[in-house]
Protein backbone atom coordinates (compact mmCIF):
# COMPACT_ATOMS: atom_id res chain seq x y z
CA UNK A 1 0.00 0.00 0.00
CA UNK A 2 1.11 3.34 -0.87
CA UNK A 3 -0.03 6.81 -1.37
CA UNK A 4 0.37 9.58 -3.50
CA UNK A 5 0.22 13.13 -1.89
CA UNK A 6 -0.48 16.17 -4.06
CA UNK A 7 -1.11 19.46 -3.51
CA UNK A 8 -3.33 22.34 -5.12
CA UNK A 9 -3.16 25.72 -3.57
CA UNK A 10 -4.96 24.78 0.18
CA UNK A 11 -5.94 21.62 -1.24
CA UNK A 12 -4.39 18.11 0.18
CA UNK A 13 -5.25 14.93 -1.94
CA UNK A 14 -3.91 11.67 -0.73
CA UNK A 15 -4.11 9.21 -3.69
CA UNK A 16 -4.88 5.53 -1.56
CA UNK A 17 -4.09 2.63 -3.68
CA UNK A 18 -4.41 -1.35 -3.01
CA UNK A 19 -5.89 -2.33 0.42
CA UNK A 20 -6.38 -0.32 3.81
CA UNK A 21 -5.78 -2.57 6.89
CA UNK A 22 -4.54 -1.82 10.02
CA UNK A 23 -0.92 -2.45 8.54
CA UNK A 24 -1.43 -0.38 5.74
CA UNK A 25 -3.16 2.71 7.75
CA UNK A 26 -0.33 3.31 9.96
CA UNK A 27 1.78 4.22 7.04
CA UNK A 28 -0.78 6.13 5.47
CA UNK A 29 -1.27 7.83 8.45
CA UNK A 30 2.43 8.54 9.30
CA UNK A 31 2.95 9.61 5.73
CA UNK A 32 -0.44 12.07 5.58
CA UNK A 33 -0.67 13.60 9.23
CA UNK A 34 3.30 14.89 8.78
CA UNK A 35 2.38 16.59 5.59
CA UNK A 36 -0.86 18.23 7.42
CA UNK A 37 0.72 19.55 10.42
CA UNK A 38 2.94 21.13 7.57
CA UNK A 39 1.03 22.65 5.12
CA UNK A 40 -2.32 23.05 7.43
CA UNK A 41 -4.13 22.45 4.04
CA UNK A 42 -7.91 23.57 4.21
CA UNK A 43 -9.80 20.86 2.49
CA UNK A 44 -8.00 17.06 2.37
CA UNK A 45 -9.21 15.35 -0.19
CA UNK A 46 -8.71 11.27 0.41
CA UNK A 47 -8.99 9.54 -3.19
CA UNK A 48 -10.36 5.97 -2.60
CA UNK A 49 -10.64 4.70 -6.89
CA UNK A 50 -7.74 2.44 -6.71
CA UNK A 51 -8.47 0.77 -3.29
CA UNK A 52 -9.85 -2.76 -3.58
CA UNK A 53 -10.17 -3.59 -0.54
CA UNK A 54 -11.08 -1.98 2.83
CA UNK A 55 -12.10 -3.05 6.51
CA UNK A 56 -12.92 -0.74 9.63
CA UNK A 57 -9.20 -0.03 10.03
CA UNK A 58 -10.12 2.34 7.12
CA UNK A 59 -12.99 3.76 8.61
CA UNK A 60 -10.94 4.65 12.17
CA UNK A 61 -8.26 6.25 9.72
CA UNK A 62 -10.48 8.47 7.86
CA UNK A 63 -12.62 9.46 10.88
CA UNK A 64 -8.86 10.39 12.55
CA UNK A 65 -8.01 12.63 9.94
CA UNK A 66 -11.57 14.44 9.89
CA UNK A 67 -11.00 15.21 13.47
CA UNK A 68 -7.62 16.34 12.66
CA UNK A 69 -8.74 18.49 9.88
CA UNK A 70 -11.38 19.87 12.10
CA UNK A 71 -9.09 21.22 14.96
CA UNK A 72 -7.00 23.42 12.19
CA UNK A 73 -10.80 24.51 10.68
CA UNK A 74 -10.46 22.74 7.65
CA UNK A 75 -12.58 19.61 6.14
CA UNK A 76 -12.24 16.38 4.71
CA UNK A 77 -13.64 14.77 1.61
CA UNK A 78 -13.53 11.19 0.77
CA UNK A 79 -13.50 11.01 -2.99
CA UNK A 80 -14.24 8.52 -5.59
CA UNK A 81 -15.71 5.80 -3.05
CA UNK A 82 -15.64 2.48 -5.49
CA UNK A 83 -18.86 0.65 -5.04
CA UNK A 84 -17.75 -2.35 -2.80
CA UNK A 85 -16.49 0.10 -0.49
CA UNK A 86 -20.49 1.60 -0.27
CA UNK A 87 -21.68 -1.01 2.17
CA UNK A 88 -18.49 -0.03 4.79
CA UNK A 89 -18.77 2.86 4.37
CA UNK A 90 -22.53 3.55 5.43
CA UNK A 91 -22.31 1.14 7.66
CA UNK A 92 -19.71 3.55 9.71
CA UNK A 93 -22.12 6.28 9.77
CA UNK A 94 -19.92 8.19 7.81
CA UNK A 95 -22.64 8.84 5.65
CA UNK A 96 -24.66 11.53 7.98
CA UNK A 97 -20.92 13.49 8.36
CA UNK A 98 -21.52 14.42 5.17
CA UNK A 99 -17.69 13.91 3.73
CA UNK A 100 -18.47 11.28 1.04
CA UNK A 101 -18.46 12.84 -1.74
CA UNK A 102 -21.80 11.60 -3.84
CA UNK A 103 -21.58 9.70 -7.46
CA UNK A 104 -24.94 10.43 -8.06
CA UNK A 105 -24.20 13.87 -8.22
CA UNK A 106 -21.50 13.62 -11.30
CA UNK A 107 -24.39 11.66 -12.79
CA UNK A 108 -26.87 14.11 -12.61
CA UNK A 109 -24.21 16.86 -13.93
CA UNK A 110 -23.77 13.82 -16.82
CA UNK A 111 -27.18 13.51 -17.52
CA UNK A 112 -27.44 17.42 -18.21
CA UNK B 1 -24.29 -30.87 7.67
CA UNK B 2 -21.45 -32.62 7.17
CA UNK B 3 -17.96 -30.64 6.19
CA UNK B 4 -16.92 -31.52 2.93
CA UNK B 5 -13.14 -29.74 2.82
CA UNK B 6 -11.26 -27.83 6.03
CA UNK B 7 -7.95 -25.72 6.80
CA UNK B 8 -5.83 -24.69 9.37
CA UNK B 9 -3.80 -22.24 9.59
CA UNK B 10 -1.17 -20.73 12.10
CA UNK B 11 0.97 -17.27 12.17
CA UNK B 12 2.47 -15.03 14.24
CA UNK B 13 0.22 -11.55 15.30
CA UNK B 14 2.51 -9.18 12.78
CA UNK B 15 0.04 -6.50 11.45
CA UNK B 16 1.49 -8.00 7.82
CA UNK B 17 0.30 -10.78 8.33
CA UNK B 18 -3.70 -9.61 8.07
CA UNK B 19 -3.49 -9.34 4.63
CA UNK B 20 -2.44 -12.79 4.22
CA UNK B 21 -4.76 -14.23 6.48
CA UNK B 22 -7.75 -12.78 4.60
CA UNK B 23 -6.25 -13.55 1.02
CA UNK B 24 -5.68 -17.61 2.27
CA UNK B 25 -9.10 -18.01 3.84
CA UNK B 26 -10.70 -16.26 0.40
CA UNK B 27 -8.65 -18.24 -1.91
CA UNK B 28 -10.00 -21.49 0.39
CA UNK B 29 -13.29 -20.71 -0.10
CA UNK B 30 -12.77 -19.86 -3.84
CA UNK B 31 -13.63 -23.28 -4.17
CA UNK B 32 -17.20 -23.15 -3.15
CA UNK B 33 -17.70 -20.41 -6.31
CA UNK B 34 -18.90 -17.47 -4.13
CA UNK B 35 -19.95 -14.32 -5.85
CA UNK B 36 -17.28 -11.54 -5.60
CA UNK B 37 -19.20 -9.24 -3.05
CA UNK B 38 -19.63 -12.29 -0.76
CA UNK B 39 -16.16 -13.07 -1.08
CA UNK B 40 -15.14 -9.58 -0.22
CA UNK B 41 -17.66 -9.86 2.22
CA UNK B 42 -15.64 -13.31 4.12
CA UNK B 43 -12.43 -11.57 3.49
CA UNK B 44 -13.43 -8.01 5.18
CA UNK B 45 -14.87 -10.25 8.13
CA UNK B 46 -11.98 -12.09 8.21
CA UNK B 47 -9.50 -9.09 8.12
CA UNK B 48 -11.78 -7.34 11.70
CA UNK B 49 -11.30 -10.47 13.33
CA UNK B 50 -7.43 -10.98 12.51
CA UNK B 51 -6.59 -7.64 12.93
CA UNK B 52 -8.50 -7.78 16.49
CA UNK B 53 -5.73 -10.26 17.38
CA UNK B 54 -3.20 -8.14 16.31
CA UNK B 55 -3.78 -5.14 18.20
CA UNK B 56 -6.02 -6.17 21.21
CA UNK B 57 -5.14 -9.76 22.01
CA UNK B 58 -1.65 -9.43 22.06
CA UNK B 59 -1.03 -6.06 22.50
CA UNK B 60 2.61 -4.98 23.51
CA UNK B 61 3.90 -9.30 22.34
CA UNK B 62 3.68 -11.28 19.26
CA UNK B 63 1.86 -14.18 19.73
CA UNK B 64 -0.22 -16.62 17.76
CA UNK B 65 -3.26 -16.95 15.97
CA UNK B 66 -4.86 -19.68 14.35
CA UNK B 67 -7.33 -19.87 11.75
CA UNK B 68 -9.51 -22.54 10.79
CA UNK B 69 -11.95 -23.16 7.43
CA UNK B 70 -14.60 -25.11 6.86
CA UNK B 71 -16.89 -25.92 3.70
CA UNK B 72 -19.57 -27.14 4.78
CA UNK B 73 -22.29 -29.41 2.16
CA UNK B 74 -24.95 -26.86 2.01
CA UNK B 75 -23.07 -24.22 0.39
CA UNK B 76 -22.02 -22.61 4.00
CA UNK B 77 -18.84 -21.33 5.57
CA UNK B 78 -17.58 -21.62 8.97
CA UNK B 79 -14.47 -19.42 10.10
CA UNK B 80 -12.98 -19.43 13.33
CA UNK B 81 -10.14 -17.52 14.29
CA UNK B 82 -8.49 -17.48 17.52
CA UNK B 83 -5.87 -16.60 19.77
CA UNK B 84 -4.43 -16.96 23.03
CA UNK B 85 -3.86 -13.35 24.09
CA UNK B 86 -5.75 -11.17 27.21
CA UNK B 87 -9.26 -12.34 26.01
CA UNK B 88 -12.56 -10.30 26.69
CA UNK B 89 -14.03 -9.07 30.04
CA UNK B 90 -17.04 -8.14 28.98
CA UNK B 91 -18.10 -9.88 25.78
CA UNK B 92 -21.44 -8.04 25.24
CA UNK B 93 -20.13 -4.87 25.56
CA UNK B 94 -17.08 -5.09 23.36
CA UNK B 95 -19.32 -6.39 20.21
CA UNK B 96 -21.63 -2.80 21.11
CA UNK B 97 -20.90 -0.90 17.56
CA UNK B 98 -17.87 1.96 18.28
CA UNK B 99 -17.20 0.67 22.13
CA UNK B 100 -13.39 0.30 21.86
CA UNK B 101 -10.30 0.14 24.10
CA UNK B 102 -7.89 1.60 21.63
CA UNK B 103 -9.31 4.62 20.61
CA UNK B 104 -6.07 6.70 20.84
CA UNK B 105 -5.00 4.24 17.80
CA UNK B 106 -7.55 4.99 15.43
CA UNK B 107 -9.61 1.95 15.93
CA UNK B 108 -12.95 2.76 15.20
CA UNK B 109 -14.71 0.42 17.71
CA UNK B 110 -16.39 -1.07 14.54
CA UNK B 111 -14.54 -4.52 13.93
CA UNK B 112 -17.71 -6.78 15.80
CA UNK B 113 -20.24 -4.51 13.77
CA UNK B 114 -18.71 -5.12 10.43
CA UNK B 115 -18.14 -8.99 11.39
CA UNK B 116 -21.94 -8.45 11.89
CA UNK B 117 -23.59 -7.35 9.00
CA UNK B 118 -20.82 -8.89 6.93
CA UNK B 119 -21.69 -12.57 7.55
CA UNK B 120 -24.83 -14.37 8.85
CA UNK B 121 -23.56 -15.29 12.68
CA UNK B 122 -20.55 -13.81 15.14
CA UNK B 123 -19.96 -16.18 17.61
CA UNK B 124 -17.19 -15.15 20.53
CA UNK B 125 -16.18 -16.93 23.27
CA UNK B 126 -13.38 -15.71 25.58
CA UNK B 127 -11.48 -16.19 29.04
CA UNK B 128 -9.68 -12.83 30.41
CA UNK B 129 -5.77 -14.23 30.50
CA UNK B 130 -6.71 -17.31 28.21
CA UNK B 131 -7.79 -15.88 24.96
CA UNK B 132 -10.51 -15.49 22.54
CA UNK B 133 -12.59 -17.74 19.59
CA UNK B 134 -14.55 -15.73 17.33
CA UNK B 135 -16.31 -17.86 14.59
CA UNK B 136 -18.15 -16.62 11.35
CA UNK B 137 -20.96 -18.22 9.95
CA UNK B 138 -21.96 -17.22 6.25
CA UNK B 139 -24.35 -19.26 3.71
CA UNK B 140 -23.14 -19.10 -0.44
CA UNK B 141 -25.79 -18.46 -2.60
CA UNK B 142 -26.87 -21.49 -4.92
CA UNK B 143 -25.55 -20.95 -8.56
CA UNK B 144 -26.08 -22.68 -11.46
CA UNK B 145 -22.69 -23.09 -12.58
CA UNK B 146 -21.64 -24.45 -9.12
CA UNK B 147 -20.14 -28.34 -10.48
CA UNK C 1 19.85 -15.97 9.45
CA UNK C 2 16.95 -15.57 11.03
CA UNK C 3 13.09 -16.00 10.78
CA UNK C 4 11.66 -13.04 10.83
CA UNK C 5 7.80 -14.60 9.94
CA UNK C 6 6.78 -17.96 9.84
CA UNK C 7 2.86 -19.31 8.75
CA UNK C 8 1.57 -23.08 8.96
CA UNK C 9 -0.83 -24.39 6.95
CA UNK C 10 -2.64 -28.10 6.81
CA UNK C 11 -5.28 -29.30 4.70
CA UNK C 12 -7.02 -32.10 3.46
CA UNK C 13 -5.66 -34.20 -0.32
CA UNK C 14 -8.45 -32.97 -1.90
CA UNK C 15 -6.81 -31.71 -5.99
CA UNK C 16 -9.38 -28.71 -5.12
CA UNK C 17 -6.76 -28.05 -2.62
CA UNK C 18 -3.85 -27.20 -4.74
CA UNK C 19 -4.74 -24.07 -6.28
CA UNK C 20 -5.78 -22.66 -2.23
CA UNK C 21 -2.05 -24.14 -1.25
CA UNK C 22 0.15 -22.14 -3.72
CA UNK C 23 -2.37 -18.87 -3.41
CA UNK C 24 -1.93 -18.67 0.54
CA UNK C 25 1.89 -19.77 0.34
CA UNK C 26 2.27 -16.76 -2.21
CA UNK C 27 0.01 -14.42 -0.47
CA UNK C 28 2.08 -15.00 2.57
CA UNK C 29 5.50 -14.63 0.81
CA UNK C 30 4.06 -11.19 -0.88
CA UNK C 31 4.94 -10.13 1.95
CA UNK C 32 9.19 -9.37 0.90
CA UNK C 33 7.88 -7.94 -1.97
CA UNK C 34 9.29 -10.35 -4.72
CA UNK C 35 8.65 -9.58 -8.08
CA UNK C 36 6.10 -11.32 -10.04
CA UNK C 37 8.31 -13.67 -11.97
CA UNK C 38 9.61 -14.93 -8.30
CA UNK C 39 6.51 -14.99 -7.11
CA UNK C 40 5.10 -16.95 -10.27
CA UNK C 41 7.99 -19.68 -9.55
CA UNK C 42 7.48 -20.27 -6.40
CA UNK C 43 3.72 -20.52 -6.76
CA UNK C 44 4.51 -23.40 -9.57
CA UNK C 45 7.13 -25.24 -7.22
CA UNK C 46 4.85 -24.94 -4.66
CA UNK C 47 2.13 -26.57 -7.00
CA UNK C 48 4.08 -29.03 -7.97
CA UNK C 49 4.76 -30.32 -4.33
CA UNK C 50 1.77 -30.16 -3.15
CA UNK C 51 0.14 -32.17 -6.20
CA UNK C 52 2.54 -34.91 -5.75
CA UNK C 53 1.20 -35.23 -1.99
CA UNK C 54 -2.68 -35.75 -3.80
CA UNK C 55 -1.61 -37.99 -6.31
CA UNK C 56 1.19 -39.51 -5.16
CA UNK C 57 1.31 -40.13 -1.37
CA UNK C 58 -2.25 -40.15 -0.87
CA UNK C 59 -3.40 -42.45 -3.88
CA UNK C 60 -6.50 -43.80 -2.64
CA UNK C 61 -7.16 -42.03 0.26
CA UNK C 62 -7.51 -38.53 1.94
CA UNK C 63 -4.51 -37.64 3.79
CA UNK C 64 -3.51 -34.89 5.16
CA UNK C 65 -0.85 -32.25 3.92
CA UNK C 66 1.12 -29.36 5.96
CA UNK C 67 2.89 -26.53 4.78
CA UNK C 68 5.25 -24.30 6.16
CA UNK C 69 6.44 -21.30 5.25
CA UNK C 70 9.30 -19.03 6.93
CA UNK C 71 10.80 -15.98 5.53
CA UNK C 72 14.67 -15.10 6.38
CA UNK C 73 16.00 -11.91 6.98
CA UNK C 74 18.31 -11.93 4.28
CA UNK C 75 15.14 -11.62 1.93
CA UNK C 76 14.96 -15.80 1.05
CA UNK C 77 11.93 -17.77 1.60
CA UNK C 78 11.91 -21.36 2.62
CA UNK C 79 8.88 -23.90 2.11
CA UNK C 80 8.61 -26.98 3.56
CA UNK C 81 5.52 -29.49 2.22
CA UNK C 82 4.55 -32.53 4.13
CA UNK C 83 2.75 -35.51 3.58
CA UNK C 84 2.30 -38.98 5.71
CA UNK C 85 1.78 -40.81 2.84
CA UNK C 86 3.07 -43.85 1.50
CA UNK C 87 6.92 -42.17 1.11
CA UNK C 88 9.56 -42.56 -1.95
CA UNK C 89 11.63 -45.96 -2.11
CA UNK C 90 14.37 -44.38 -4.06
CA UNK C 91 14.43 -40.36 -3.82
CA UNK C 92 17.32 -40.19 -6.83
CA UNK C 93 15.51 -42.01 -8.98
CA UNK C 94 11.97 -40.25 -8.34
CA UNK C 95 13.74 -36.53 -9.24
CA UNK C 96 15.21 -37.93 -12.11
CA UNK C 97 13.09 -35.60 -15.24
CA UNK C 98 10.46 -37.64 -16.81
CA UNK C 99 10.52 -40.17 -14.20
CA UNK C 100 7.12 -40.94 -13.32
CA UNK C 101 5.21 -43.84 -11.36
CA UNK C 102 1.77 -42.74 -12.86
CA UNK C 103 1.87 -42.35 -16.67
CA UNK C 104 -1.33 -43.61 -17.14
CA UNK C 105 -2.63 -40.53 -15.32
CA UNK C 106 -0.62 -38.02 -17.57
CA UNK C 107 1.71 -37.18 -15.19
CA UNK C 108 4.70 -35.57 -16.77
CA UNK C 109 7.15 -37.05 -14.43
CA UNK C 110 8.23 -32.86 -14.41
CA UNK C 111 7.57 -32.37 -11.05
CA UNK C 112 10.90 -32.07 -9.39
CA UNK C 113 12.36 -30.81 -12.36
CA UNK C 114 10.17 -28.05 -11.97
CA UNK C 115 10.69 -27.64 -8.53
CA UNK C 116 14.78 -27.85 -9.20
CA UNK C 117 14.39 -25.18 -12.14
CA UNK C 118 11.99 -22.51 -10.23
CA UNK C 119 13.71 -21.89 -6.97
CA UNK C 120 17.46 -22.09 -5.69
CA UNK C 121 17.42 -25.57 -4.03
CA UNK C 122 14.88 -28.48 -3.40
CA UNK C 123 15.81 -31.51 -0.56
CA UNK C 124 13.45 -34.52 -0.10
CA UNK C 125 13.62 -36.52 3.25
CA UNK C 126 11.24 -39.93 3.02
CA UNK C 127 10.55 -42.73 4.85
CA UNK C 128 8.32 -45.86 2.92
CA UNK C 129 5.32 -46.28 4.65
CA UNK C 130 5.42 -42.94 6.74
CA UNK C 131 5.62 -39.75 4.41
CA UNK C 132 7.73 -37.33 2.51
CA UNK C 133 8.86 -33.56 3.60
CA UNK C 134 10.17 -31.74 0.34
CA UNK C 135 11.75 -28.23 1.27
CA UNK C 136 12.14 -25.28 -1.39
CA UNK C 137 14.38 -22.64 -1.25
CA UNK C 138 14.99 -19.69 -3.05
CA UNK C 139 16.48 -15.96 -3.16
CA UNK C 140 14.13 -12.75 -3.38
CA UNK C 141 16.12 -10.11 -5.27
CA UNK C 142 16.58 -7.24 -2.73
CA UNK C 143 14.96 -4.22 -4.06
CA UNK C 144 14.98 -0.53 -3.64
CA UNK C 145 11.48 -0.04 -2.89
CA UNK C 146 12.06 -2.77 -0.09
CA UNK C 147 10.75 -0.47 3.60
CA UNK D 1 -11.13 -23.19 -15.22
CA UNK D 2 -13.58 -23.68 -17.76
CA UNK D 3 -12.36 -24.08 -21.71
CA UNK D 4 -14.38 -22.56 -24.34
CA UNK D 5 -14.21 -25.15 -27.52
CA UNK D 6 -15.17 -24.76 -30.78
CA UNK D 7 -14.76 -26.17 -34.58
CA UNK D 8 -13.66 -24.74 -37.88
CA UNK D 9 -13.88 -27.59 -40.71
CA UNK D 10 -11.50 -30.68 -39.06
CA UNK D 11 -9.68 -28.12 -36.49
CA UNK D 12 -10.82 -28.10 -33.15
CA UNK D 13 -9.79 -25.31 -31.09
CA UNK D 14 -9.40 -25.18 -27.05
CA UNK D 15 -9.76 -22.12 -25.81
CA UNK D 16 -8.38 -22.58 -22.14
CA UNK D 17 -8.84 -20.19 -19.29
CA UNK D 18 -7.57 -19.55 -15.81
CA UNK D 19 -5.34 -21.88 -13.92
CA UNK D 20 -4.19 -25.07 -15.41
CA UNK D 21 -3.16 -27.85 -12.36
CA UNK D 22 -3.41 -31.29 -11.96
CA UNK D 23 -7.27 -30.50 -10.81
CA UNK D 24 -8.64 -28.64 -13.23
CA UNK D 25 -6.76 -30.69 -16.28
CA UNK D 26 -8.74 -33.31 -15.13
CA UNK D 27 -12.16 -31.41 -15.99
CA UNK D 28 -10.28 -30.03 -19.53
CA UNK D 29 -9.53 -33.75 -20.24
CA UNK D 30 -12.65 -34.87 -19.93
CA UNK D 31 -14.05 -32.47 -22.27
CA UNK D 32 -11.59 -32.51 -24.94
CA UNK D 33 -11.03 -36.46 -25.45
CA UNK D 34 -14.65 -37.37 -25.57
CA UNK D 35 -14.84 -34.25 -28.48
CA UNK D 36 -11.27 -35.85 -29.79
CA UNK D 37 -12.88 -39.26 -29.82
CA UNK D 38 -16.21 -38.25 -31.59
CA UNK D 39 -14.92 -35.96 -34.27
CA UNK D 40 -11.20 -37.17 -34.59
CA UNK D 41 -10.15 -33.53 -35.84
CA UNK D 42 -7.02 -33.23 -38.01
CA UNK D 43 -5.57 -30.45 -35.71
CA UNK D 44 -5.97 -29.50 -32.34
CA UNK D 45 -5.50 -26.31 -31.51
CA UNK D 46 -4.77 -25.56 -27.56
CA UNK D 47 -5.20 -21.61 -27.28
CA UNK D 48 -3.30 -20.60 -23.87
CA UNK D 49 -4.14 -16.77 -24.56
CA UNK D 50 -5.67 -16.60 -21.35
CA UNK D 51 -4.16 -18.62 -18.63
CA UNK D 52 -3.08 -17.29 -15.86
CA UNK D 53 -0.83 -20.15 -14.25
CA UNK D 54 0.35 -23.46 -15.55
CA UNK D 55 2.46 -26.47 -13.52
CA UNK D 56 3.48 -29.35 -14.82
CA UNK D 57 0.25 -30.91 -14.94
CA UNK D 58 -0.44 -28.54 -17.99
CA UNK D 59 2.73 -30.84 -19.67
CA UNK D 60 0.87 -33.53 -18.78
CA UNK D 61 -2.00 -32.73 -20.29
CA UNK D 62 -0.43 -31.31 -23.97
CA UNK D 63 1.80 -34.43 -24.17
CA UNK D 64 -1.12 -37.12 -23.19
CA UNK D 65 -3.53 -34.64 -26.08
CA UNK D 66 -0.73 -35.05 -28.38
CA UNK D 67 -0.09 -38.72 -28.40
CA UNK D 68 -3.81 -39.07 -28.97
CA UNK D 69 -3.81 -36.55 -32.03
CA UNK D 70 -1.01 -38.79 -33.48
CA UNK D 71 -2.86 -42.00 -32.69
CA UNK D 72 -5.57 -40.22 -35.40
CA UNK D 73 -2.87 -39.26 -37.55
CA UNK D 74 -3.54 -35.82 -36.90
CA UNK D 75 -1.46 -33.22 -34.76
CA UNK D 76 -1.56 -30.98 -32.12
CA UNK D 77 -0.34 -26.81 -31.86
CA UNK D 78 -0.15 -25.06 -28.35
CA UNK D 79 -0.91 -21.07 -29.40
CA UNK D 80 -0.87 -17.91 -27.76
CA UNK D 81 1.38 -19.36 -25.08
CA UNK D 82 2.07 -16.20 -22.65
CA UNK D 83 5.70 -15.04 -21.72
CA UNK D 84 4.95 -16.75 -18.02
CA UNK D 85 5.06 -20.29 -19.80
CA UNK D 86 7.49 -20.22 -21.71
CA UNK D 87 10.22 -21.38 -18.86
CA UNK D 88 7.95 -24.25 -18.13
CA UNK D 89 7.33 -25.28 -21.60
CA UNK D 90 10.81 -25.10 -22.42
CA UNK D 91 12.02 -26.82 -19.51
CA UNK D 92 9.72 -29.71 -20.04
CA UNK D 93 10.86 -30.53 -23.88
CA UNK D 94 8.05 -29.40 -26.03
CA UNK D 95 10.27 -26.79 -27.48
CA UNK D 96 11.66 -30.16 -29.75
CA UNK D 97 8.45 -31.70 -30.33
CA UNK D 98 7.56 -28.47 -32.69
CA UNK D 99 4.14 -27.80 -31.62
CA UNK D 100 4.29 -24.27 -30.15
CA UNK D 101 3.00 -21.76 -32.20
CA UNK D 102 6.27 -19.43 -32.36
CA UNK D 103 5.47 -15.30 -31.41
CA UNK D 104 8.86 -14.40 -33.20
CA UNK D 105 6.90 -15.56 -36.56
CA UNK D 106 4.10 -13.67 -35.99
CA UNK D 107 6.37 -10.56 -35.09
CA UNK D 108 7.88 -10.73 -38.41
CA UNK D 109 5.36 -10.89 -40.59
CA UNK D 110 4.41 -7.89 -38.48
CA UNK D 111 7.30 -5.96 -39.55
CA UNK D 112 6.95 -6.94 -43.31
N1 LIG E 1 -9.31 -10.91 20.11
C1 LIG E 1 -9.51 -9.98 21.08
N2 LIG E 1 -8.82 -10.04 22.23
C2 LIG E 1 -9.02 -9.13 23.21
N3 LIG E 1 -9.90 -8.10 23.11
C3 LIG E 1 -10.62 -7.99 21.98
C4 LIG E 1 -10.46 -8.91 20.92
N4 LIG E 1 -11.31 -8.54 19.93
C5 LIG E 1 -11.96 -7.46 20.37
N5 LIG E 1 -11.56 -7.10 21.61
C6 LIG E 1 -12.08 -5.98 22.43
O1 LIG E 1 -13.33 -5.57 21.88
C7 LIG E 1 -13.30 -4.18 21.56
C8 LIG E 1 -14.17 -3.90 20.34
O2 LIG E 1 -13.65 -4.55 19.20
P1 LIG E 1 -14.04 -4.05 17.76
O3 LIG E 1 -15.53 -3.93 17.65
O4 LIG E 1 -13.37 -4.94 16.78
O5 LIG E 1 -13.45 -2.56 17.65
P2 LIG E 1 -11.93 -2.04 17.57
O6 LIG E 1 -11.04 -3.15 17.11
O7 LIG E 1 -11.96 -0.92 16.62
O8 LIG E 1 -11.56 -1.60 18.97
C9 LIG E 1 -11.83 -3.87 21.35
O9 LIG E 1 -11.55 -2.50 21.53
C10 LIG E 1 -11.18 -4.76 22.40
O10 LIG E 1 -11.24 -4.17 23.68
N1 LIG F 1 5.04 -36.82 -1.94
C1 LIG F 1 5.31 -37.98 -2.61
N2 LIG F 1 4.97 -39.17 -2.06
C2 LIG F 1 5.22 -40.33 -2.71
N3 LIG F 1 5.83 -40.39 -3.92
C3 LIG F 1 6.19 -39.23 -4.51
C4 LIG F 1 5.95 -37.99 -3.89
N4 LIG F 1 6.43 -37.02 -4.72
C5 LIG F 1 6.94 -37.64 -5.78
N5 LIG F 1 6.82 -38.99 -5.67
C6 LIG F 1 7.30 -40.00 -6.63
O1 LIG F 1 8.26 -39.38 -7.49
C7 LIG F 1 7.87 -39.52 -8.85
C8 LIG F 1 8.34 -38.33 -9.65
O2 LIG F 1 7.68 -37.17 -9.22
P1 LIG F 1 7.57 -35.91 -10.17
O3 LIG F 1 8.92 -35.55 -10.69
O4 LIG F 1 6.85 -34.83 -9.43
O5 LIG F 1 6.69 -36.38 -11.43
P2 LIG F 1 5.14 -36.77 -11.52
O6 LIG F 1 4.40 -36.15 -10.39
O7 LIG F 1 4.71 -36.21 -12.83
O8 LIG F 1 5.07 -38.27 -11.48
C9 LIG F 1 6.39 -39.72 -8.82
O9 LIG F 1 5.89 -40.36 -9.96
C10 LIG F 1 6.21 -40.55 -7.54
O10 LIG F 1 6.49 -41.90 -7.77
Amino acid sequence: MKCRISFDNRTMTVQLFGEIDHHSARLIREQTDRLIHQKKPRELRLDFSSVSFMDSSGIGLIMGRYRMMGLYGGYLKAVNVPRELEKLMLLSGLGTLDIIENERQEMTSDSY
Amino acid sequence: MTVINEMNMSFESRSSNEGFARSAAAAFIAQLDPTIGELNDIRTAVSEAVTNCVVHAYKNEIGKITVNVKLLSDNSVIVRIHDSGCGIENIKQAMEPLFTTAPSEDRAGLGFAVMQSFTDKVSVRSKPGRGTTVTLKKALSRRLSNG
